[in-house]
């Protein structure tokens, strides 16, 4: 039984850490409809960015998540202007493949900046291991899951009750009729970037206080993917129930099953896609994402 | 209107790609007009007979290095002690400070030429293959499954290689590709042996498990042999588990499933990427030799332990690193002779990491051979094979001024350099060694 | 609005020397027939072309003797134009008041838009029962009513309303109408209305166009064109007499049409 | 319209005939002529650059079809030429089957395994496709880790020399003659393949899968036959390379790859021919580049810059070609040519 809760509140910080991912995708989606395949990028930025701070520069943590931050608001607002705005009205694979290329320019412009190699900044964050009974929570998966949670609900209330929110709402729905409204879409566009790029690297700055940065930490994002396919691509909602359950379902197959398997395991790495594959076999739009009625 | 178009397009594009390949080689020293064998190679400028011995020759020594990936960290301090080793070569004409008979021939100059191969077994064979076509008659391997890749090819083209990994692959059948740290398999039946030593438990037998890489590296050790082995010297043999060579997550699965299958040791094939966040994770999860749950982590890659230790504090405490490096602490020769190196060629930005000394020692090996086939052979006229054969293959007690815990001895089918295992353990974030135990040749030649 | 030439693409024309006009406080009538470029002229003059890999090849939209035929759609949104696109482009799933409120989006005094809100629930009853609801699950007409509501909340000087009676029953169709009249009494908003509807159409209208393959062919009073005969033939299905439309008659209509343009 | 003015095709069969004007057949044949002597000439290094080129060109053309033409977006292709390639060790080293055996069974193999992934392609398209194929990647790496008896796990499985009727495919040469035979049979086959029956119907689904199914295309039949063509060359094409290196690990095959294929058609022009060819050369120069210049920035900046710019300068590539000519360069060549067929008018 400890066995069984320890993986599975493993699986729930891990989990929330793919919702807040998955989240930045959803969003950038549900404003532009476009796929940002390089989430998982601004992540591994995020870790760089928070080794540079607090590593290299040693400022304080809250100056340097303000820092990160601000680089974040920067980048997404120029990948934006940059990258995507020039493609408004192109088909969707020329906008995949332009997030696609992005993510190979992160990377190496990681590369070149920091190397390829390991960094490590633990310490910095506060110690604060919770230990229920034989359970322990490892205090960077607590603090993930509270800055999670934290950025969730801003994210829920802004979207619900402010000015701003109801634009990004309102585009998401139909760019011509917000347009026509009087809303500038650009301007929702580069903000739906530079929330997705915040989100992103907040996750990056936490998963890099756990388990080091590296330029493979990138694949969080594919993985976070899963979470958005199985969540519905527009439902922010669906991508937190999405990766709460395959960070829980992920962490338990790894735990049981594993052992079984023929040449032991590696089910973490692979057991979203499998979901995933499954899940679209059964329900194309994924659990919780709004069918639109194809018109011929 | 999808018909055939103008070949003209073709002709074009073949026409621009040439001129990408050949302006990107230009300027370079290779020159691409002899036919490609692999003997052809005289080097640098020479000219096309070389009269008079004093004529100058370039040897170049290198090869492929993972310098992105999770390798990036130890190829990159390998690289550092390559090219500072080659400066102090080419400075002093003598193979090594302790060593001042054996020197090098006042025309021969060395120089490094290597590629980064990002972990990628297809690059590493088109490095190879570019590397070679300039020149270089040695060759250097910078993981497993890049050492695989390369092994039937550094057998048909008659290379020798020195490897910063240490694959039981390596030995069977024997190849060309010489190591320098004991085969992995025998790095953890040292630490299998001193765990026993300590275990006083008689009620029981010890539980051992694998935690490891979940990469070639890693999974090195998984061979019937080994656990075989662990068997007759008295364990119960639990399983394995794999943790992503550099986590995305922490491992806290694969250490719970240790916690719940009361594993005593657990070994595996680690590196410093791998081997950080699952420590920190064991101690929060209270395993460790001095936590509420008692467990020994066994980690065999040398490499990593260095960075490890000082990076880890206290948190490490107890992992014990079947290595063959000395420590940078140490009072040995070699030593002293890095630190000097490094003082000289690098005073603003000293390597700390241990994988310097083990790019001095692979330099050296490399140097040592091309300098034996050079004295039968003249040096602007060496051949790769030469270099295999008159100088990898000859190298007899070879000092390494106790960088290495033995004499490198290497001969036709004997790529294995050392004879003994070093461990070495983290205690209060300072690295003391255990002592050294013999090769058990788990791997059958 | 003179002499306009659209196109999408930059190779399908659409429209070819367009000019219309609509007066302060008027409802104008676009009518024709499909694919004649009638949406295109609303997009045209909306900015929404843009969106659509559409361009204005040549000609200028003047709004008060500014041009805004070169403006962002957002611009030309805040200069008081507002449309209402076919097809009844509810935003699904927002509420019902939510809708309304992106309307407003560009107004910044609050008073206005709550006095306005308070006013399209007047014009509307319908749709104030259903405020906190998802807009998605409105009938037809009560979307139609919403989308009419949310172009109102933007406090427009012209209003395009491009066919509100697509798809709806006869008699949702006449209320449509009649409030689309009474806005204009009350409110004083300039239509321009592009309707398949023409009997209904030239009901309200003040004036009217018809638009064939992208070109205006006539340019009456609405009176007059109601009584036009060609009209009532071939948009209104009413000829002269009752008698059946024949070949010649076609003729001569095309031929009238030629000469026009 | 590829020809020079003056030149009028008078019946179908003519105008659907590839090769149309004496100069088009001078230029081939110059063309294989030149190709053809490329080992006599070229370095170790280029003749291995050309190799790999030309395998790519082989396993892109396959892409072309299913996403090009079919308008399915796999991001999967290099899982499947990670099946074809282990198929080929397997069959090679483990069953012993003589190469000319074992090509076309791997790529058959490959076919197959594209066939399952892709029977979901009927109910979903666009991104959740393209997801469903990246998890196909990843299953596929998995399993082939999982069964370590059959695969050699992270080992790898080392391949014997191929011996073709008993001649051996040794050197870089013959085995770079291999290659280029079977790319230009692959241009071939992938050109003529648009010109029957089902690669008309790929196209119809691509430009509307509604309207072609109305019209009576069987969409789920056409859209499983493009994985499977598509994924054959994959298959082929990864058997090849593992054949060229003598040895099959799944980090041959890495999941970027795939991203790299889908980069060439956009940079070549999706959905034609001699764009993929185009695409590939480019992409593929644009890294060889990054490693040549590498090492000099690697002074300057860090010993990493060559891997960095070989990420950088391709995705740059992609990016202003996205931007600046979504059509690739198989679209700006022909706009070039124009003036050519205009001749001389």
């Amino acid at each position: 039984m400890t066995f069984f809760l320890q993986l599975a509140i493993t699986g729930l910080a891990l989990g929330m850490m793919y919702a807040l991912i998955a989240i930045g995708f959803v969003i950038i989606f549900k404003c532009s409809q476009a796929f940002n395949i390089a989430q998982g990028h601004f992540v591994m930025l995020g870790g760089y960015l928070g080794y540079t701070f607090l590593a290299v520069l040693h400022l304080p943590v809250w100056l340097s998540i303000i820092a990160v931050i601000a680089v974040a608001v920067v980048a997404g607002g120029v990948i934006e202007r940059l990258a995507l705005r020039p493609l408004v009205g192109q088909p969707v694979l020329a906008v995949i493949m332009m997030t696609i290329a992005l993510a190979g320019v992160l990377e190496g412009i990681a590369i070149l900046l920091w190397g390829g190699e390991y960094k490590t900044y633990h310490d910095v964050l506060p110690a604060i291991t919770l230990n229920l009974g034989a359970i322990s929570i490892p205090p960077e998966s607590l603090i993930g899951l509270i800055v999670s949670t934290i950025v969730v609900t801003l994210l829920m209330l802004m979207f619900r009750y402010t000015k701003i929110g109801l634009a990004m709402r309102a585009t998401a729905e139909d760019e011509q009729v917000t347009r026509g409204a009087g809303i500038r879409a650009t301007m929702v566009y580069a903000l739906a970037w530079i929330i997705a790029a915040v989100v992103g690297v907040v996750g990056g700055v936490l998963l890099g206080g756990v388990s080091g940065v590296s330029i493979a930490m990138s694949e969080i994002g594919l993985k976070a993917l899963a979470v958005v396919i199985l969540g519905g691509l527009d439902s922010i909602g669906g991508a937190i129930f999405a990766g709460l359950m395959l960070g829980i379902m992920e962490n338990l197959a790894a735990g049981y099953l594993d052992p079984l398997m023929p040449s032991g395991g590696g089910l973490a790495g692979v057991f979203p896609f499998i979901v995933m594959i499954l899940v679209l076999m059964i329900k194309p739009h994924g659990l919780f994402g709004l069918k639109r009625i194809e018109r011929v | 209107m999808r018909r055939v178009k103008s070949l003209w397009a073709i002709l074009f594009m073949i026409a621009l790609a040439l001129v990408v390949a050949v302006s990107g080689c230009g300027g370079g020293d290779a020159t691409t007009t002899t036919a490609p064998a692999p003997t052809d190679t005289t080097a640098g400028s020479a000219p096309t007979d070389t009269a008079a011995a004093a004529e100058p020759v370039t040897l170049y020594i290198g090869g492929t290095f993972a310098l992105t990936g999770p390798y990036a960290e130890d190829c990159a301090a390998v690289l550092a002690g390559y090219q500072d080793y080659v400066k102090w070569v080419n400075d002093n004409k003598i193979l090594a400070p302790w060593y001042s008979d054996k020197t090098i021939p006042k025309n021969v100059t060395f120089d490094v030429l290597w590629g980064d191969d990002a972990l990628a077994p297809d690059k590493t064979l088109t490095i190879y293959d570019d590397l070679k076509s300039k020149g270089l008659l040695t060759e250097r391997v910078s993981g497993s499954p890049e050492g695989m890749a390369l092994k039937d090819k550094l057998m048909g083209d008659k290379i020798g290689a020195t490897s910063q990994s240490s694959s039981p692959a390596y030995l069977n059948p024997p190849g060309n590709i010489f190591t320098n740290a004991p085969i992995y398999t025998d790095q953890m039946a040292a630490i299998a042996e001193w765990f026993l030593k300590g275990w006083t438990d008689t009620s029981r037998k010890p539980r051992v498990a694998y935690l490891t890489a979940d990469s070639t590296l890693g999974r090195n050790l998984d061979i019937p042999e080994m656990q075989a082995y662990l068997e007759k010297l008295g364990y119960e043999f639990v399983g394995a588990q794999y943790v992503p060579m550099v986590p995305t997550a922490p491992p806290t699965t694969q250490l719970a499933w240790l916690k719940e299958n009361k594993v005593d040791l657990a070994l595996g094939l680690m590196i410093n990427p791998g081997s950080q966040p699952t420590i920190k994770e064991a101690v929060r999860l209270g395993m460790g030799p001095d936590q509420a749950y008692k467990i020994t982590f066994g980690f065999g890659y040398p490499a990593h332990l260095q960075v490890f230790a000082p990076a880890m504090g206290e948190q490490g405490n107890g992992v014990v690193v079947a290595g063959d490096f000395a420590a940078w602490e140490s009072n040995a020769e070699g030593v002293a002779f890095a630190n000097e190196m490094q003082a000289k060629y690098r005073p603003n930005d000293k390597v700390t990491h241990v994988m310097y000394l083990c790019g001095i020692v692979e330099a050296m090996t490399q140097v040592e051979a091309l300098r034996l086939a050079s004295t039968q052979v003249d040096p602007a006229k060496l051949t790769s094979a030469d270099v295999l054969e008159k100088g990898f293959q000859q190298i007899k007690d070879l000092s390494t001024g106790g960088i290495l815990v033995t004499n490198l001895t290497y001969g036709p089918g004997d790529p294995e350099g050392v004879d003994e295992v070093r461990l070495q353990q983290v205690q209060g974030g300072k690295i003391v060694e255990l002592g050294s135990y013999p090769l058990r040749g788990i791997v059958p030649k | 609005m003179d002499n306009i030439e659209a196109a999408y693409l930059g190779v399908i024309r659409v429209l070819h020397g367009v000019s219309l006009e609509v007066g302060d406080g008027k409802i104008v009538a676009l009518i024709g027939a499909n694919g004649g470029g009638k949406t295109t002229t609303l997009k045209a003059i909306s900015g929404l072309l843009s969106t659509e890999q559409g361009q204005i090849r040549s000609g200028e939209i003047l709004l008060d003797d500014k041009r805004i035929d070169r403006l962002a759609p957002e611009a030309i949104a805040k200069m008081g134009i507002s449309q209402v696109m076919e097809g009844r482009h509810v935003l699904e799933h927002l509420t019902v008041e939510e809708n309304l409120r992106v309307g407003a989006y560009r107004r910044s005094d609050r008073a206005g838009v709550k006095a306005d809100l308070e006013q399209v629930y007047t014009y509307f009853p319908r749709i104030r029962e259903y405020r906190k609801r998802v807009s998605g699950y409105l009938s037809g007409g009560e979307q139609q009513m919403l989308v009419i509501g949310r172009a109102l909340m933007a406090d427009p000087r012209l209003m395009l309303l491009d066919e509100p009676s697509l798809g709806l029953a006869p008699i949702m169709v006449r209320e449509i109408f009649d409030i689309i009249k009474r806005i204009n009494e009350e409110r004083g908003v300039a239509m321009l209305l592009v309707e398949q509807n023409v009997k209904a159409a030239l009901g309200i209208a003040d004036h009217g166009y018809v638009m064939e393959n992208g070109k205006i062919v006539l340019d009456e009073p609405a009176d007059r064109l109601r009584d036009n005969e060609d009209v009532k033939e071939f948009y209104m299905g009413i000829s002269a007499g009752g008698s059946r439309k024949n070949y010649r008659e076609l003729k001569h209509y095309r031929r009238r049409k030629r000469w026009l343009s | 319209m590829s020809l020079p003015s003056g030149t009028f095709a008078q019946d179908y069969a003519q105008d659907m005939r590839l090769m149309r004007t004496k100069a088009q057949w001078g230029s081939m044949g110059l063309l294989l002529v030149f190709l053809a002597t490329i080992p006599l000439w070229a370095s170790d290094s280029n003749l291995t650059t050309a190799t790999i080129i030309g395998i790519t060109i082989i396993s892109v053309h396959g892409l072309n079809i299913l996403t090009g033409n079919c308008g399915l977006v796999s991001m999967g292709h290099s899982g499947f030429m990670m099946v074809g390639g282990y198929a080929m060790a397997i069959l090679s080293a483990k069953v012993g089957l003589p190469f000319w055996a074992a090509m076309p069974a791997a790529g058959l193999i490959a076919g197959i395994v594209g066939v399952l992934f892709g029977l979901p392609s009927l109910r979903i398209k666009g991104f959740y496709l393209i997801m469903a194929t990246v998890s196909a990647y990843f299953i596929i790496h998995w399993l082939i880790l999982q069964f370590r008896d059959l695969t050699g796990g992270t080992d790898g499985l080392s391949v014997p020399t191929a011996t073709f009727f008993g001649l051996a495919i040794k050197g870089k040469a013959t085995y770079y003659y291999l290659v280029l035979v079977l790319a230009v049979l692959a241009t071939l086959v992938a050109k003529n393949i648009l010109r029957t029956r089902a690669g008309r119907a790929f196209v119809a689904i691509r430009d509307n899968d509604l309207a072609a199914e109305v019209m009576g295309v069987n969409l789920w039949g056409y859209r499983l036959q493009a994985f499977f063509i598509g994924c054959v060359f994959a298959g082929v094409a990864g058997a090849l390379s593992v054949q060229y290196y003598s040895y099959a690990n799944v980090e041959q095959f890495p999941f970027f790859d795939s991203v790299w294929f889908l980069g060439m058609l956009i940079v070549g022009g999706m959905g034609s021919t001699s764009g993929v060819i185009y695409g590939v050369l480019a992409i593929k120069l644009l890294q060889l580049l990054a490693t040549k210049i590498g090492p000099s920035l690697a002074e300057v900046v860090n010993p990493q810059a060559a891997v960095g710019l070989s990420l950088i300068l391709p995705s740059l590539a992609i990016i202003l070609f996205l931007i600046f000519a979504p059509r690739g360069i198989e679209h700006i060549w022909g706009r070039f040519r124009g003036y050519y067929q205009a001749w001389p008018f």
